[in-house]
């Protein structure tokens, strides 16, 4: 099947960026902060420098590289809060229904209402720009989908034969939110997560276009964009390789968690895709 | 039909609240204020009298829950507050924003809808075939570009190399200097569109129903008219609607791009201001769009799906 | 030394430019589209509501002050007066005003003088341009509330004004602010937001809020034969990339300048001639908070102002698009002292102070910054490798810009990169590192040294223009020693303009703010402009 | 003797499915159906009964295939015609009916169009006759008030009456062969009969031949006059039903009839009958073609006398 080839190319885009966050220490010939030389700004790409030099003389491949580690933390972070809030109380509320039900209903719906990047903006202004903020920020903002999906699962799952059974073998709430429901929703929490990572890095480079993102020196794709953005003229390569960088991790991650979506469930309803 | 718009409308009103609340914490503990953004250029130092004298008249010097309550009274009587920034009515720093909010809205979801809806449909038709791979890449690199990169992108080569359309700006009466944004805003709604079409498709395609269309002999122009359009229609009708909603809120970075003169650059000029009542004014506003945009979605559900009862 | 020359070299060209584009007769017609670059929107159209550039902007074609400030002098000159007669004290004014109409066709007459004046002053109406009025007689008791009016003000018949000072400076250098109009009195006070009534040159035509400002020649405005232009639409565009592509396309007349595209404008054969540049009246300047221990000690002060190579970042980042810093007052300041030398880039002096002070290593701040391109985030992104060679850590606190002046104002930062206004009044500006002036007022360092007090005072008691520039040029130097900021730069302002647009003034207050009435397009002009 | 057989309105040999060019599913199976005749199908589920019957009306969903043998429909081969005609063939010639008339129908059109739309295809009708017969054909399934059901959504029926419908569409052309893929499976018990007997009473009447996939050997006692029994893509034995119930000889068959389930307690069964049956069956033995298997000319040529 097809399908299979973009699956594989997710899996393999994510690898390289994974690679590259992770080994960045090693690979970048440069640091990518204190090795500034203002005397070699806006250089081309050349052997010294693979992908030329910023406007203020930093390796741009190596700011890449660095960058990468900033935008898989965002990423993967950010979506592990997501997922961990959004399975949480969409699995709670499925399984006890009632008052707590309505409550986590009415906050999803006030989630989904409030657009995220407003919601970041907003959190991001009370925390001031930084890494731990934009983590704060996008973990806290979107999460409103796993709980939807998480939710409606826990609910199929309810009245199944097995979760019954647990339930008439005396096994406590939790220990049948764990063992019986939690593994049976896992895959499409996952699936939501890894689509969730793109989402992610584009917001940092959206929050940083806005000017609350992470905090300079420290190199991020979103950074590198924006700063780059007046260079597009005079040195396009400072502009050109971290949006690469991040149409290759957005992209990946895309092909990925689609792929995994169609593995897991071909046909799973897709309300939304 | 009526009672469920009104309830609907009723439920609405805790969700507002909650937003409200929500803005009200966030901007009671953000740092800066109105007042010192007032001479954030750095230019002049403003009067302390002068910034006193601000902080009594705009009610900044009472206690937060007196803030809360008198806001929330205003509120309740549909009064927006004052605005720090331009001491107009909240609502009339608003309402010149709200048209070409919607429009770039809606133009940018008649391009993805466009276009999405027929790659998604395309893609479909023979799954797992390269087409399908190469359309769904095509989609979802749609969906992989950062929004702002996009738009400069958009700018260079249709304004600057090709001269064809404008860069930037707002005219009431041109369809012209909406294509660019609506392009650049709708590319992510484009692609969500297209894999929601392409999995709608496979999802219908592969439904009973369809088999027994197929039984009883119908051909597939007429299957694909008769059968699985409006089943896929419902299916991405959702998120149709969804996007719809969302995109008000999402048109920010575009908005300060091509300069737009929407609720989006309305709210983040208000939260650089830090001018609390305009960015709660514009809050809501966005979430209403939102809500009341999922309202006629279930109404346009219970047109188009007999199964769904409105009552 | 190069640099200087270079300097003045450059404002001579600047003046050369000018002077060419003058030497036309202005024709009469035509429509200019005028960028206001600080942002995607104004506050409001009543300009003493606001403290804003952006709105300063627009509210330069709409209104009308007593004075105006003349940009090719360098001085405030009278406005809407035509004649002002200084007591003998020097502290009594009486002014002769000019007829002139509102854009509502009622008649400007002292009244309205001293209803303007009075209502900015008005402490219930809280409107930053109070600030223009405290130099007047009777401001103090009347913000106080002692007094239901401002006694410096006399209306004597309906066309003279005599207005009241508490001290010896010239009233212009106040009453010329855009910030301070003369409104009518007859006019509904809550319709100056939306629908603005001046005395300007041009009046509205259409408003989209966050869009733009489409204006129409006045027909009845005082000045005889102007304005030139029939229209004046001012596009509110904050984004500087996009600014660029709209002005190579062609969508509009004017582009303020950020450093790259400052660069890129003079590579261009087909832009580079059309570029007006200016020393603006701002130094661009890091403060250390003496809060911090290490900043208390001049020897580390100074050692950072050695190990900065300033030179070179104007050089790279700016793009020339600024003039290193020597010491507080700008270059085109009567108080510069020509034979100044700036702090030398010598890492090695600087280490030799820090060893001296004790801080051979382990001196690490922040500097609280704004995105700023030139005077934020990335040049301290710039000194952080710098400073790191001679063992001092340095790290970033971005903030946004409300945020920062709100750190600033609260004692809350170890340092801070700002750009803040040094002229053309240098009196006014040093004064700002008085011990005596408060830290919220703009002491932001809390400098305090007796001898700088001690000349500032003597310059405060100077009548003669000469002797108090040779006191302030004394107290300026003294501030380069000390060292109180990071000594950066000045800037330069730089507009790019199609070459049909002719009349632009290079005012060194900002270059945005123009002298619409003045400006005019030549036959060269496209259809869409005529 | 020959000449007392009637030819047959179906004619399956010797036919092969797999995915791609392996017949991996379907090993080559035969068999015939007079016209009139109800002919049982009858295995586990992933025996290939249901994809025997797909295969007929040319509906195997890919990746699955015909890879080889022929299907004589009205001694034509169908696999050799091209798209279209199969095409018109569905429908009109021969129909299906499916296990889940849940859903089977169409959610968002009326069953009355639903069932108008088999008279604007194959007959040519406008929409507005068509309808008027989409009534008619109601009422001859036995749907009652059959003009106001005909404006129903398939929601608001029963399971039962959504079967109704079901054969209301697929007799509505009065095809030659009807095809019914588990037709009472999701239907209660009490329902099953009903339905059953519409469609021997519907078929009878109009002389069409029913080809009856099953996985429950009641329905098939009751329906069938020959059985074919399917076990791993083979047809083990077929033979007139009584004589299987009375002496199977495959010892698969054997096993079906001794783990015979309960009517009526079909999903909790359906594991246990699972289990129970690998008990009884040798692994060596099943999916194999019994030595004793009668050919169905045979047993035709007496059943025709």
């Amino acid at each position: 099947m097809r399908l299979r080839f973009n699956l594989v190319l997710g899996l393999l885009l994510a690898a390289i960026v994974i690679i590259a966050g992770v080994f960045a220490a090693w690979i970048a010939p440069y640091h990518p902060i204190i090795d500034a030389d203002l005397m070699n700004s806006e250089m081309p790409p050349s052997w010294e420098h693979w992908m030329g030099t910023d406007g203020q003389g930093r390796d741009v491949f190596s700011r890449v590289l660095y960058g990468a580690q900033v935008s898989l933390t965002v990423g993967l972070v950010s979506q592990l809060i997501n997922s961990c809030i959004g399975t949480a109380l969409g699995v709670s509320a499925g399984y006890f229904g009632g008052w707590w039900d309505d409550l986590v209903n009415g906050l999803t719906n006030v989630m989904l209402a409030i657009p995220s990047l407003v919601f970041a903006l907003a959190i991001m202004a009370v925390l001031g720009p930084g890494l731990p903020s934009l983590l704060i920020a996008l973990g806290l903002t979107n999460w409103s989908w796993t709980c939807r999906i998480a939710r409606s699962s826990t609910l199929s799952l309810k009245n199944q034969g097995f979760v019954q059974a647990a339930k008439v073998a005396g096994f406590g709430d939790g220990n049948i939110m764990r063992t019986q429901i939690l593994p049976n929703i896992i895959g499409p929490v996952l699936v939501m997560a890894t689509l969730g990572i793109g989402g992610a890095v584009l917001a940092e480079a959206a929050l940083s276009f806005l000017g609350v993102g992470i905090r300079p020196p420290q190199p991020s794709w979103g950074n590198m964009l924006t700063d780059a953005r007046e260079l597009l003229r005079a040195a396009p390569w400072a502009a050109v390789f971290p949006g690469l960088a991040i149409f290759i991790t957005v992209l990946g991650f895309n092909l990925l968690g689609d792929g995994m979506r169609d593995l897991l469930d071909p046909h799973m309803r897709t309300r939304r895709a | 039909m009526l009672r469920f718009i009104l309830r609907r409308t009723l439920q609405i009103i805790p969700t507002l609240l909650v937003v409200v609340l929500i803005i009200f914490v966030i901007f009671s503990v953000v740092p800066g204020s109105f007042i010192s953004s007032l001479m954030s250029e750095g230019r002049n130092a403003t009067n302390a009298d002068v910034m006193a004298h601000l902080n009594q008249q705009f009610g900044l010097d009472k206690p937060l829950l007196v803030r809360l309550g008198d806001y929330l009274w205003g509120l309740a009587q549909f009064d927006l507050g004052i605005s720090y920034r331009t001491r107009e009515p909240v609502w009339n720093v608003i309402e010149p924003r709200l048209w070409p909010s919607i429009k770039l809205a809606l133009a940018a979801m008649f391009f993805a809808a466009i276009i999405g809806i027929p790659l998604g449909f395309i893609a479909a038709l023979k799954p797992g075939s390269m087409i399908d791979s190469g359309t769904m890449m095509l989609a979802i690199s749609g969906l992989s570009l950062p929004e702002f990169w996009f738009g400069l992108l958009l700018m260079y080569v249709f304004a600057l190399q090709l001269g064809w359309l404008p860069s930037f700006g707002y005219q009431a009466d041109s369809i012209r200097h909406i294509i660019l944004p609506a392009i650049a805003l709708g590319v992510s709604p484009m692609a969500l569109l297209a894999r929601t079409t392409r999995a709608g498709v496979l999802d219908v395609m592969n439904a009973d129903f369809v088999r027994t269309a197929r039984a009883k002999g119908l051909s597939e122009p007429r299957l694909v008219r008769g059968h699985v359009a409006r089943n896929v229609l419902v299916l991405v009708l959702t998120t149709l609607g969804l996007q719809v909603g969302s995109l008000m809120g999402q048109a920010i970075v575009i908005e300060k791009l091509f300069s737009w003169p929407g609720i989006g650059s309305l709210l983040v000029d208000s939260v650089a201001a830090r001018d609390i009542p305009v960015v709660q004014g514009a809050v809501i506003v966005i979430v209403l769009w939102f809500l009341v945009i999922n309202m006629l979605v279930d109404v346009a559900y219970a047109a188009i799906d007999p199964r769904i009862k409105v009552t | 030394m190069l640099t200087r020359l270079g300097l003045i070299a450059a404002l001579s060209l600047g003046t050369a430019t000018i002077a060419m584009a003058q030497d036309a007769t202005p024709t009469d017609g035509g429509k200019l589209v005028f960028t206001a670059p600080y942002g995607n929107s104004i506050t409001s159209l009543d300009i003493t509501a606001t403290p804003h550039t952006q709105d300063e902007i627009v509210a330069k074609a709409l209104n009308r002050s007593l004075y105006k400030w003349n940009p090719e002098k360098g001085q405030p000159e009278l406005d809407l007066a035509e004649s002002v007669e200084k007591s003998d004290d020097g502290k009594t004014y009486t002014y002769k005003l000019k007829e002139a109409t509102f854009h509502n066709g009622d008649k400007l007459d002292a009244d309205d003088v001293l209803w303007s004046y009075n209502r900015l002053a008005d402490p219930k109406k809280a409107l930053p341009g109070a600030e223009q009025m405290l130099q007047i007689a009777g401001v103090s008791e009347f913000q106080a509330g002692t007094a239901d009016q401002i006694s410096g003000l006399k209306k004597i018949d309906d066309m003279t004004v005599e207005i009241t000072v508490t001290n010896l400076a010239d009233p212009g250098w106040n009453l010329m602010s855009n910030y301070a109009p003369i409104y009518s009195k007859d006019y509904a006070e809550d319709q100056l937001a939306s629908k603005p009534n001046g005395l300007g040159p041009f009046k509205m035509a259409n408003y989209v809020a966050g869009s733009k400002i489409e204006l129409v020649k006045f027909e009845d405005y005082f000045e005889e034969g102007k304005p030139h232009l029939d229209k004046l639409d001012i596009m509110l565009m904050g984004e500087a990339s996009a600014r660029d592509v709209a002005f190579r396309n062609g969508e509009i007349d004017v582009n303020i300048l950020g450093p790259v595209q400052y660069e890129a404008y003079g590579q261009d054969d087909a832009l580079k001639d059309n570029i007006l540049e200016v020393a603006e009246v701002y130094t661009r300047n890091i403060g250390f908070n003496p809060k911090v221990e290490a900043f208390q000690d001049k020897r580390v002060r100074q050692a950072i102002n050695y190990a900065i190579n300033k030179d070179l970042i104007v050089e790279k980042l700016l793009k020339n698009k600024a003039y290193p810093a020597v010491s507080w007052l700008p270059v085109s300041s009567p108080a510069f002292d020509r034979n100044a030398e700036p702090y030398a880039y010598d890492p090695e002096k600087s280490k030799e102070l820090l060893k001296e002070a004790g801080y051979e290593t382990g001196l690490s701040f922040s500097v609280t910054a704004t995105p700023n391109e030139s005077w934020g985030v990335p040049i301290v992104e710039a000194i952080i490798p710098m400073l790191s060679k001679v063992g001092v850590q340095v790290t970033t606190d971005p903030v946004e810009s409300a945020v920062l002046s709100d750190k600033i104002l609260s004692d809350n930062f170890e340092t801070f990169i700002w750009s803040n206004s040094s002229g053309p009044d240098a009196l006014k500006y040093l004064t700002c590192f008085y011990s005596k002036t408060s830290q919220t007022a703009c002491n932001y360092v809390k400098f305090s040294n007796p001898e700088f007090d001690k000349l500032v005072e003597q310059a405060g008691s100077e009548t003669d223009p000469a002797k108090q520039a040779d006191i302030l040029r004394q107290a300026n130097n003294v501030l380069q020693e000390e060292a109180p900021v990071w000594f950066f730069n000045y800037n330069k302002a730089v507009m790019a303009y199609q070459p049909w647009v002719h009349g632009l003034k290079p005012n060194s207050m900002e270059l945005a703010i123009q002298d619409y009435e003045d400006i005019w397009i030549d036959a060269d002009a496209p259809a869409s402009r005529k | 003797m020959s000449k007392t057989v009637p030819a047959s309105i179906l004619s399956v040999r010797d036919l092969r499915i797999g995915i791609g060019n392996q017949s991996d599913l379907l090993h080559g199976v035969s068999f015939d159906i007079l016209p009139g005749e109800t002919y049982g199908l009858v295995g586990e589920s992933g025996s290939g009964k249901s994809i025997t019957g797909l295969s007929v009306l040319g509906l195997l969903k890919r990746p699955l295939q015909v890879t080889g043998g022929s299907i004589l429909f009205r001694e034509q081969d169908v696999l050799k015609l091209n798209k279209r005609e199969r095409r018109r063939l569905r429908g009109d010639r021969m129909a299906m009916v499916f296990q889940e008339p849940m859903t089977a129908l169409n959610p968002l059109a009326t069953v009355g169009r639903q069932i108008a739309e088999m008279f604007v295809v194959h007959r040519g009708l406008s929409w507005a006759q068509a309808r008027l017969k989409a009534v008619e054909a109601l009422e001859t399934v036995h749907v009652p008030a059959p003009d106001e059901r005909a404006r129903s959504y398939p929601h608001q029926l029963s399971g039962g009456m959504r079967q109704r419908v079901m054969i209301a569409i697929a007799l509505a052309c009065r095809p030659d062969l009807l095809i019914a893929d588990e037709p009472t499976t999701a239907l209660d018990v009490t329902v099953q009969a009903e339905v059953l007997k519409l469609i021997a009473e519907l078929c009878q009447r109009e002389g069409t031949a029913v080809l009856l996939v099953s996985h429950d050997l009641g329905v098939i006692a009751n329906m069938c006059r020959r059985v074919g029994v399917m076990d791993r893509g083979r047809l083990v034995e077929e033979q007139d039903t009584r004589a299987l119930f009375e002496t199977p000889l495959h010892p698969y068959t054997r096993g079906l009839l001794a783990a015979r389930p309960r009517l009526g307690s079909r999903t909790i069964s359906e594991r246990g009958r699972l289990t129970e049956l690998d008990e009884l069956v040798a692994d060596t033995q099943r999916g194999r073609d019994a030595p004793t298997l009668v050919t169905p000319r045979g047993m035709l040529a007496e059943a025709g006398r």
